[in-house]
Order: C-alpha cells, then structure tokens, then sequence
C-alpha cells in the first residue's frame, strides 16, 4: 500500500491530476520533494492546508502520513 | 476509489423530509428553494421567525458573461465542516432549526448554489444566523469555485472583504 | 362605505405573477411563503442573493398561550406606506426586485403574518435590506395587532428596542 | 354631509366603534370635544397621529376637515 495525495482546487491545476501515490510514510520535506517544485512553493504559503486521514493539520511541517492514509493539499477555499 | 463514489449528496427534490434541527446537505443537482422553504417552514412552526438567503450564479463577473461555474468539494473535510458550522450557529443564535444546502458540480447563471435558513424565536437572531452562515460558507468552508469566462476557468479566491466579514464574528 | 369593501387584497396563492421591481400586497388569507419565494426567485434570474424573513404567530406570548392574533390595518395609508418602504429599501440597497407581503384579518399560531424579499446583486445589500424592512414594518407601518390570550385580546405597541433598532436606519 | 371619523387600534376600543360621523367643517377643539374626554385624552399624547383625506398631518392640531372628508384617529403601530 502507499500514501494517497489529492490536490484540490486551483492546485489540481498544477499539478495535472487530481490525485496520485506516494510510497509511505510520507512526510513534510518528502511530500514537498514529491510534488515537485512548483507545488511545494505553493504548498509552503500559509495559507495553503494540508489534511491528513480525514484532519487538516494545525502543523503541516509535522505530517506524517502512514500506508493506506490520504493526504489532501488545501488551497485557500472559494464557498457561497 | 473513484472520487465520485465517495460523495453522497441527497437531492433537494427528492428528500423534503428535513433532518431534525440542522439539515446540511451537498447537492449534486438542483436546488429548489420554494419547496426547501416550505419544508423547512413546516417543520418548525413554533419558530417566530425564519430567515434565509440564496446565493446564485451570476450571469457576469464584471464585464464578462459568465458561462458556468463549477464547485469542487473534498468529501472527508467539506460536509463535516458544513455540519460542525450549522451546529456553531444553533447554539450561538439559540436557533430551533437551521438548513445549510450547497450545490457541487457545474452550475449555469441563474442557477442556486447556496441556500441557507435559521428559524429562531425572535428576528434578529434568525437574520443574524444567517449572515453568520454565509460570511464562513463564503471563506471558511472547504469548497473551491471556478468560473467559465472569457478564455478559460478562472479560479475564485475570497476578497478581502470576505475575510473581514468573516472576523467579525470572532 | 363598509370598511370591509375599501381593502383589496390580492391571495397569495392565486396570483404568482409578481409585480415588477417592487411586489408589495395586503393579503386577507394565507401566505404560501414556498410559492412567494419560488416566484420571486423566478422573477430576478440576474440578482446574485435572495434573502427573506418570514415573521410567523408565536404559539406564546410568555407564559401565555396565544389563541388568536389579528391585524387592523387603514385603507388609505397601510398599502401606500408600505409601497413608499419598499421604493425606499429598493434604492438605498441598490435592490434589482423587493417583496413585501403583510398580512390582515385573524391569524392562528404558525401562520405568516410577514414575508420580505430582497433580491440584490451582493448578499450584503439583500440582507441589510430585509432587516431595514423588517424594523421598519414593526414599528413604522400603518398596523395594529393585537393577541388573543388568556381572559381577553391585548394590543401590542412596539418594544423600546424595536424603536432602537430602527432608529439605526436614519 | 358630514366628516367621518375613524378609530383605529386600541382606539376603536375605547370608542366602542369603528367609525361615527361628525358635523363638517371638524377642527381640532371640535374633534376633542366629539370623542369625549377619554379618548381626548389620549389624542392630546404625541404617540398618537391624525390623518385627514388620506394625510397624515405634520400638526394635528390644525386639522380643518371638510364636508365628505375622512378623519383617522392613528394609534401606535404594531406590524411585522
């Protein structure tokens, strides 16, 4: 098994797919390695989530997603 | 697993049995606002007042016609941070019900996208609700907008003014 | 000259045709708020809001329980005062429609007595609207109402705070 | 001819009528003194206007009603 990355919103955009695997565990300087640099400026942006197994971390340089688990990459959010 | 299967939005036709004191829905097709407010109406007649406010599409965004709009949600986050808001607004406005609906999917111009309504026992706390509904749905709810203008889809971010909004209520 | 024959009110069932910009009725039966908003949201395809408060009969006034509530109104001032209100929400908030729907005659609990619309291109502007509406049909309308509980009917005067909430407004 | 004159509100109750004509011309002393001193009473307090053919008056102590006119004796609102 691996870890599952979905980007959403304008950040699908850039990366091409909405979702992809990554070996696990993965964490914080290998996702940024693993999305390429583009996606890891923008992922750097504090205003910029990300959530793991379903929580949006309130530290995302502590991600530490384990086999099975999705990480989801949160730019800022557009409702109503 | 297929995003599609992870999302289980109920259609606002269909279902016009409301869920308790908070019904929050995702909808993947239409929105109909008479028959969500008569329901909704209905199910809370001790309620002295109900408010509410439907966003739509608009036909343009400045001096480009809009040609759609689409909204994408992330099924772990998005309705349970709809539910959590509905909750936040019942206990803060003594609320006796409260309906947050937001459509997914690619909407066209005049299309609803957002309905929300609080039946409160006074005026202002039902008014109130709602604005509060609406300042987080708008930058506080994970859901990401796009409009089909002009050349392409651009992607909507929240003004500033959205966020200004959205603090005064902390 | 009956009173009676003086008051026109239209049904709100029958007649879902709005009447352009400003959609303003004394109604003597009920007020079907899902049609109303249906219609109204029908009518204004380019507004980017709706919003709406529906004021409906309390089953209690305190500890009482309200049997009845009914509503006086004076043929020759009521309707147009109540016209003259909505032009004015519809040019200070800039509205693209205005709904204003008052109920007359005996009412029993969880009947509408009041439903307002705004229609604006921003939410801002619908929900101010509804609320300038709303403060000014309670205590600035030509309108009495009076409840019917415990040994006898009570007229209802406007609270201080329905004064200071339309204070606001001037 | 005559002037009518209209109670509305908690005013009709005091009257004990909906309405009751009055000899014209009717001007303010008049009308005080055809309601009787009670609802003279609360005609005198600021909170309650006076409208004649249809217009409220700025001062309702210049009412001057003429033949076939309507008189309405308006008590605070209550609407909504």
């Amino acid at each position: 098994m691996a870890v599952r990355i979905v980007f959403l919103g304008p950040l699908r955009d850039l990366a091409g797919v909405a979702e992809r695997d990554a070996p696990a565990p993965l964490d914080w300087a290998t996702l940024l390695e693993t999305v390429g640099p583009q996606l890891a400026e923008q992922l750097r942006e504090e205003r910029v989530h990300v959530a793991c197994a379903g929580k949006v971390l309130a530290d995302k340089t502590a991600l530490l997603a384990r086999d099975g688990e999705e990480v989801a990459l949160l730019p800022p959010v557009s409702g109503g | 697993m297929a995003r599609k299967s992870r999302c289980c939005p109920r259609s606002a036709v269909a279902r016009l049995a409301l869920s308790g004191a908070a019904d929050v829905r995702l909808l993947e097709a239409g929105l109909s606002v008479g028959e969500a407010l008569a329901a909704f109406n209905a199910a809370h007649p001790q309620a002295g007042g109900v408010a509410s406010f439907l966003g739509k599409v608009r036909p343009s965004a400045g001096d480009s016609p809009v040609k759609a709009l689409e909204l994408t949600h992330y099924e772990p986050l998005t309705l349970p941070g709809m539910e959590h808001l509905a909750e936040q607004a019942r206990k803060r406005f003594a609320l006796d019900g409260v309906l947050v609906w937001h459509r997914i999917g690619v909407l066209t111009p005049g299309e609803g996208i957002v309905l929300v309504a609080a039946a409160a026992r006074h005026r202002r706390g039902a008014l109130e609700a709602v604005d509060f509904l609406m300042d987080h749905l708008k930058s506080a709810a994970w859901l990401w907008k796009r409009e089909k203008r002009g050349i392409g889809w651009h992607w909507i971010e929240p003004r500033a003014e959205d966020h200004a909004a959205l603090a005064r209520w902390q």
